[in-house]
């Protein structure tokens, strides 16, 4: 088996890495690069868990290949925060309760960001259509998509 | 020294407040690590060869190809575990198969090898001779003296004659003379319900990584709400001494009661002892939802004769739960559960314990008790509604209250049931209008709660800041409220404690986090061991004073003189003491070991708006309000998400959440496409009224409510689903062609 | 003598007594004398039950006091998730 | 396995046409779910987001040509696009959670072969083709004449679709599309409906094509239910006629998804609404 080298950036840092051609990006982010903030909860498509932005668009990691990487810009959960200073959703999350067991919590902010980058002010049903891709079992949502409103106002109060 | 042990007047600083939870940071980073995240070097992959058949003996596993494959390092199958004690022989069996495979997903074999590419073609090597024989899944055909039997010799002597070798235990509760009772009614209501298997649903899949040395020590990494347990039946399956074996728990990605057994573990264990090497195994989602814990299936008979002004005079109920492919559904629970809202002369439940090919039951949010009230709440509200009574008025009238011989057999101290239900009388949502196609729904639910072993030590740093050692995995929060708690007791800022989840060779043995038991048993054990610190700092401060140890109080967060003979001298606060700990005799610490007795039952009340698309049969949920008692809230955010995912867990099972097995006994939706748990956009808000009536066996009053909120809903949408369609709706999921069908069969009369 | 409520069909293991009497002033000896006197509920008792006295619930505090008063119901084995 | 991202169309011929097993990747939502459930092992990936014009949306003919590799949520952000055939954006905007819409495409929904797609539905009612690309140059088809029955479709070997076209839209028409799931998200459609039509100035239906999907081994375009409404005004009577034949032209199976019966009656009470919802369109009323 011949290995691909791949080059790509991630949150922002020129990365090189090897990988199997079958080799999802999720397999990558968390087997090879260690960054396994990204997390598995399907491998299908149908949870979010994995979410991360491929050129500013949300996708799930397990549904695209390592190889398709390739001068790709890739930003996960690991890249939301500047240095110690939280995005204003994590710090609301974490004010507001927005997540139990958190095994969701990478996705969802990643998706909620990747919402308030195109839409500043989403309605709640557009948020709850945004994230209905995120499967959130602990919360009921609720919390979760009450922060995400919240976070949404402060941003705009702040701009 | 005096401490203050006040229950319902106690003024609270830390206690109910809101606080960061410790553990965020990590959590909206992606820095915590949770079952999958762990590595170790030269670490292997290990996976599970899984029966392809519902029910098959194994006639013969020939894994020589596989293991002469490049690359695999260890393969596993049942020959490689000895005899094990009887208490963890069906736990074995349900890691790895035996003589039969019994459900389709059963393991039959594992493999240990170098990549996970080496050990998916491993396992494709793996040649297993299957005898298929037949199978059953179905609950009611389990039951048939025909049906084909999973185990001989099973059978406990609770189980009449002429039942087939499935029913594994019957059982019986109540009091009163049923007949007497259904003589005195007015109206009898008398259906059949039935609820399909469901699945916790967590989104973490089941991880571990297991090392173990030529020494026979062996060190695990999981996600499991319980490591002690983990470690406990590990060892009796391996043959360790549970000493040998030390277990660390992951974060959690949820739980709500499947993972309180073992699946991959020992088969993790087993495989790193033959390698040599650290194995780890994640479980892919197919394979949580074939052969992890569902809860049961059932088939439940009630009976519920009502006088015309609402009274009931009798309510039975027969429940028949399948628990998978081993003894042990959840029945009894649901059996003792079911009719403990409610204050009743006459009331008896039978249940029985049934096996069939599907994955064993593992426990699932209050275990048994959530169908049950489906059963029993929508029999109420059926007889409630034929006199045109309002269903609040009516569980209020035959509301238990404190001296209530509950269903099961004891008598009530101080319950909340009522206060729900007046809460929910008085809420804005029960007098709001309802328009077309819209339906209102309500119904109660009751869970025991839990206590058990339980450990804490909480120890004072040179500076003053406390830590917290407990032995609970946190799957929701739980490590805020051991600070807070502790904090409270210490009187000093949350922020100054830290608390953390200690591996099972830092602390005694701890129960699982399970039964709501956290908050309530841990918290008592934190509580007491910040006493003990207390005590000891009181000493302390005693001796440098140069008084009698009881002449010294704790009194927010420093030691002080009390009463007419201590002397006035200033206060000496924890930091201040625990600077000169060193001079005063050594570390400081406090520790409690306890089987926490005395959990308070606990009762909520659901109320909730659907409206329903009666050309296709959907539902959907437009307002829902949960009432329950928390004894006391410690931290209200997370008891509130507590109630929340509660009530939606329930909302999915009551609509759209179903194992479905074909004919062949195969799983049929083995995935969260098909497997459908409630969506963001499924959803309202959910509304929630946090009742405390305090118990009186903890300190604060805590009760646990962590599963109490899945109880009623499955009832409550029920009753508002057949508001809405004019029709008494008896099986769940209510999914759209189920209630279009019933729809259409009342619109042609 | 300290008076215990059987669960219906555990009644049927004990002579069909739901209510059935023995001689115990702790947890420990009220199981041993349950046992004792209705050798068929020992299945049932090995098999594992909790205790509520005076309605709170005890799984296994052998020293746990029962006064002669005392409400003590015997419970199947409580479990959670 | 090996992985390929040509960069012309000619090169992902002559990989696609020169290996067994060989498979195209586009939006990949559905190939990699099969590849790791392992009900595939292919031998070559070939990647064709990489080759020129594969994820350009451009105007042809007075309709629009669309990429094979263009994302439902890029249609969902062309104006044009949503304004002349609103019915198939919001198909393909139907597939999958947002994170799904960053990468499926019409050409990967259609190439599925799934009798339950979403967006082809709304394509055959659109009366769109593919362009395909292959050995012997390129070709054109009516796309529902591309699906042959559940996962299999008329692509021969080292072919693959280039590009879909919408044809033009004209006055006073438009389309919609609807489906029937038992959540609000996520699943796979139980029943979906496709409509098409264009109204003369008094509201009467001068056109129309009415497809279905999952009710059948693939997408049906059903002739009855569009002579049921042309020449009519969109009416109870009419309605009511447009939905029986839709009941009556669907041959569903029971599965785990939904019934024969229901499918049959859903599949007229969506007909039903999404005329409604394509005639408030043609006559430019918001819907």
């Amino acid at each position: 088996m011949s290995q691909l080298h791949v080059t790509t950036k991630i949150n922002g840092d020129e990365t090189e890495f090897l990988c199997e051609a079958e080799d999802t990006l999720l397999d990558v982010l968390r087997d090879r690069l260690g960054l396994t903030g990204t997390k598995e909860g399907c491998g299908t498509g149908d949870c979010g868990a994995c979410s991360v932005a491929v050129d500013g668009r949300l996708v799930c990691s397990c549904l695209m290949l390592g190889a398709e990487a390739e001068g790709r810009d890739i930003a996960t959960i690991e890249g939301m925060a500047t240095g110690d200073q939280l995005h204003p959703l994590q710090q609301k999350f974490i004010e507001m309760a927005a997540l139990q067991c958190g095994i969701c919590t990478p996705g969802i902010l990643v998706a909620a960001q990747s919402l308030l980058e195109r839409n500043p002010d989403p309605s709640e049903e557009e948020v709850r259509y945004w994230l209905a891709g995120n499967l959130c079992r602990c919360t009921g949502y609720d919390k979760i998509i009450r922060a995400v409103m919240e976070t949404a106002a402060d941003m705009r109060r702040a701009s | 020294m005096a401490l203050d042990d006040t229950k319902k007047t106690r003024d609270f600083k830390v206690v109910g407040t809101r606080p960061d939870r410790p553990d965020g940071i990590d959590k909206v980073t992606g820095r915590a690590r949770f079952g999958a995240d762990m590595v170790a070097p030269g670490m292997l992959t290990g996976r599970i060869l899984r029966s392809p058949h519902a029910h098959a003996r194994i006639v013969k596993i020939d894994a020589s190809k596989a293991e002469a494959l490049s690359g695999v390092k260890a393969v596993v199958t049942r020959a490689d575990f000895g005899e094990v004690p009887e208490d963890v022989a069906d736990v074995l069996d349900n890691c790895m198969a035996g003589d039969k495979a019994l459900y389709d997903g059963h393991a039959v074999a594992a493999v240990a090898a170098s990549s996970p590419a080496v050990a998916r073609k491993a396992l494709k090597l793996i040649e297993v001779e299957y005898e298929v024989l037949p199978h059953v899944t179905d609950v009611d055909a389990a039951i048939k003296p025909d049906a084909p039997v999973l185990h001989e010799g099973r059978q406990q002597e609770t189980v009449p004659e002429g039942l087939s070798q499935n029913v594994i235990a019957r059982s019986e509760f109540g009091h009163g003379d049923i007949e007497a009772g259904l003589k005195q009614a007015d109206r009898v209501v008398e259906r059949t319900y039935r609820t399909a298997a469901t699945h916790q649903g967590y989104i973490e899949p089941h991880a571990c990584l297991a090392t173990m040395g030529a020494d026979g020590r062996a060190d695990l990494w999981v996600c499991t709400q319980g490591h002690y347990m983990v470690r406990n039946t590990c060892a009796a399956i391996l043959g360790m001494e549970q000493g040998q074996l030390r277990v660390t728990a992951s974060e959690i990605g949820g739980g709500f009661g499947g993972k309180t057994v073992v699946f991959l573990e020992p088969v993790a264990l087993m495989l790193a002892k033959k390698a040599g090497r650290p194995v780890k195994m994640v479980m892919s989602r197919s394979e949580v939802l074939r052969a992890t814990g569902p809860t049961s299936s059932t088939s439940i008979d009630v009976k519920i004769g009502m006088t015309k002004d609402g009274k009931i005079t009798a309510g039975f109920a027969e429940l028949r739960y399948q628990g998978g492919a081993y003894p042990g559904s959840p029945v009894d629970m649901g059996a003792m559960s079911g009719f403990a809202p409610y204050d009743l002369e006459n009331v008896k439940t039978v249940g029985w314990d049934v096996v069939t090919n599907r994955p064993k039951a593992a426990a699932y949010r209050a275990p048994g008790a959530p169908m049950a009230a489906f059963a029993i709440e929508s029999a109420i509200d059926e007889a409630a509604k034929a006199f045109g009574l309002d269903p609040l008025e009516v569980r209020l009238m035959n509301g238990a209250d404190e001296g209530t011989k509950a269903s099961y057999g004891p008598t009530y101290p101080a319950i909340g049931l009522k206060a729900t239900l007046e809460a929910a009388k008085s809420h804005p949502h029960w007098s709001a209008p309802l328009g077309e196609n819209q339906g209102r729904g309500v119904a109660c639910g009751f869970w025991f709660n839990f206590g058990g072993d339980t450990c804490v030590s909480l120890n004072i740093t040179p500076d003053g800041t406390v830590t917290v050692s407990e032995g609970n995995p946190d799957i929701g929060g739980s490590r805020a409220s051991m600070t807070m708690m502790a904090a409270e007791e210490l009187g000093i800022p949350y922020d100054q404690v830290r608390t953390i989840i200690a591996d099972t060779g830092s602390l005694g043995q701890n129960e699982v986090t399970d039964g709501s038991r956290v908050t309530f048993a841990v918290g008592l054990a934190t509580i007491e061991a910040a006493r003990a610190a207390k005590r000891e700092m009181c000493r302390r401060a005693a001796m440098i004073w140069g008084i009698d140890d009881e002449a010294v109080e704790w009194e927010d967060g420093a030691a002080r003189p009390a009463g007419p003979n201590a002397g006035k001298f200033p206060p000496m606060t924890l930091k201040e003491i625990a600077a000169i700990a060193s001079n005063t005799g050594g570390p400081i610490a406090g520790h409690h070991e306890v089987n926490a007795e005395g959990a308070g039952v606990s009762f909520a009340t659901h109320m909730v708006d659907v409206e329903l698309d009666r050309d296709t049969g959907s539902t959907k949920i437009l307002r829902y309000t949960v009432f329950q008692d928390a004894g006391k809230a410690v931290h209200p955010s997370y008891v509130e998400g507590q109630f929340q995912g509660g009530a939606v867990q329930g909302i999915g099972w009551a609509l759209n959440e179903e194992y479905i097995y074909g004919e062949d006994g195969i799983l049929q939706n083995a995935g969260f496409l098909d497997y459908r748990i409630p969506v963001a956009s499924d959803l309202p808000m959910i509304d929630t009224v946090i009742l405390e009536i305090p118990n009186p066996g903890h300190p604060y009053g805590v009760r646990g409510v962590g599963e109490t909120s899945i109880v009623p809903p499955l009832a409550a949408i029920a009753n508002a689903v057949s508001e809405a369609a004019g029709v008494r709706m008896t099986q769940l999921p209510m999914s759209p062609p189920r209630v279009l069908a019933a729809v259409q069969a009342k619109a042609e009369g | 003598m300290v008076e215990v409520l059987l669960w219906g069909s555990l009644a049927d293991q004990a002579e069909g007594a739901r209510k059935v009497e023995v001689e115990a002033g702790t947890l420990r000896e009220l199981l041993d004398g349950l046992g004792e006197k209705f050798p068929g509920l020992r299945p049932e008792l090995e098999r594992g039950v909790s205790v509520s006295i005076d309605g709170r619930v005890y799984n296994d505090s052998w020293f746990q006091p029962i006064a002669e008063d005392s409400e003590v119901v015997l419970l199947k084995r409580l479990k959670g998730g | 396995m090996r992985y390929e991202a040509p960069t012309r169309l000619e090169e992902a011929v002559s990989l696609l046409a020169g290996q067994d097993g060989a498979h195209v990747l586009a939006g990949g939502t559905d190939l990699l779910v099969k590849l790791r459930s392992e009900m595939i092992e292919p031998e070559m990936i070939v990647d064709i987001k990489r080759i020129e014009g594969m994820r350009d949306i451009a105007a042809e003919d007075g309709g629009w040509r669309i990429g094979a590799a263009v994302s439902g949520a890029e249609m969902g952000e062309h104006a044009g696009l949503v304004a002349d055939w609103p019915g198939v954006v919001e198909a393909a905007g139907l597939i999958g959670s947002t994170q799904v819409q960053g990468r499926a495409t019409l050409a990967g929904n259609l190439c599925n072969a799934s009798p339950a797609a979403d967006s082809v539905p709304a394509m055959v009612a659109a009366g769109a083709t593919v362009r395909i690309a292959g050995p012997n140059g390129t070709r054109d088809m009516d796309v529902i004449d591309v699906p042959h029955g559940p996962g299999k479709t008329a692509l021969e070997r080292g072919e693959f679709i280039a590009s879909v076209w919408l044809p033009a839209r004209g006055a006073r028409a438009s389309d919609a599309y609807l489906r029937f799931i038992p959540r609000t998200e996520m699943d796979i459609a139980v029943v979906g409906c496709g409509i098409s039509l264009s109204l003369d100035e008094g509201d009467r239906v001068t056109a129309a094509r009415v497809s279905l999907g999952a009710v059948g081994p693939k997408v049906m375009l059903v002739e009855d239910a569009a002579q049921a409404i042309i020449g009519r005004v969109l009416d109870e009577a009419a309605l009511s006629d447009l939905a029986a034949a839709c009941s009556a032209a669907a041959t569903p199976i029971d599965d785990k998804r939904g019934t024969i019966d229901f499918r049959k009656h859903v599949s007229g009470v969506l007909a039903r609404r999404a005329a409604v919802i394509a005639a408030k369109r043609a006559k430019g009323e918001t819907a």
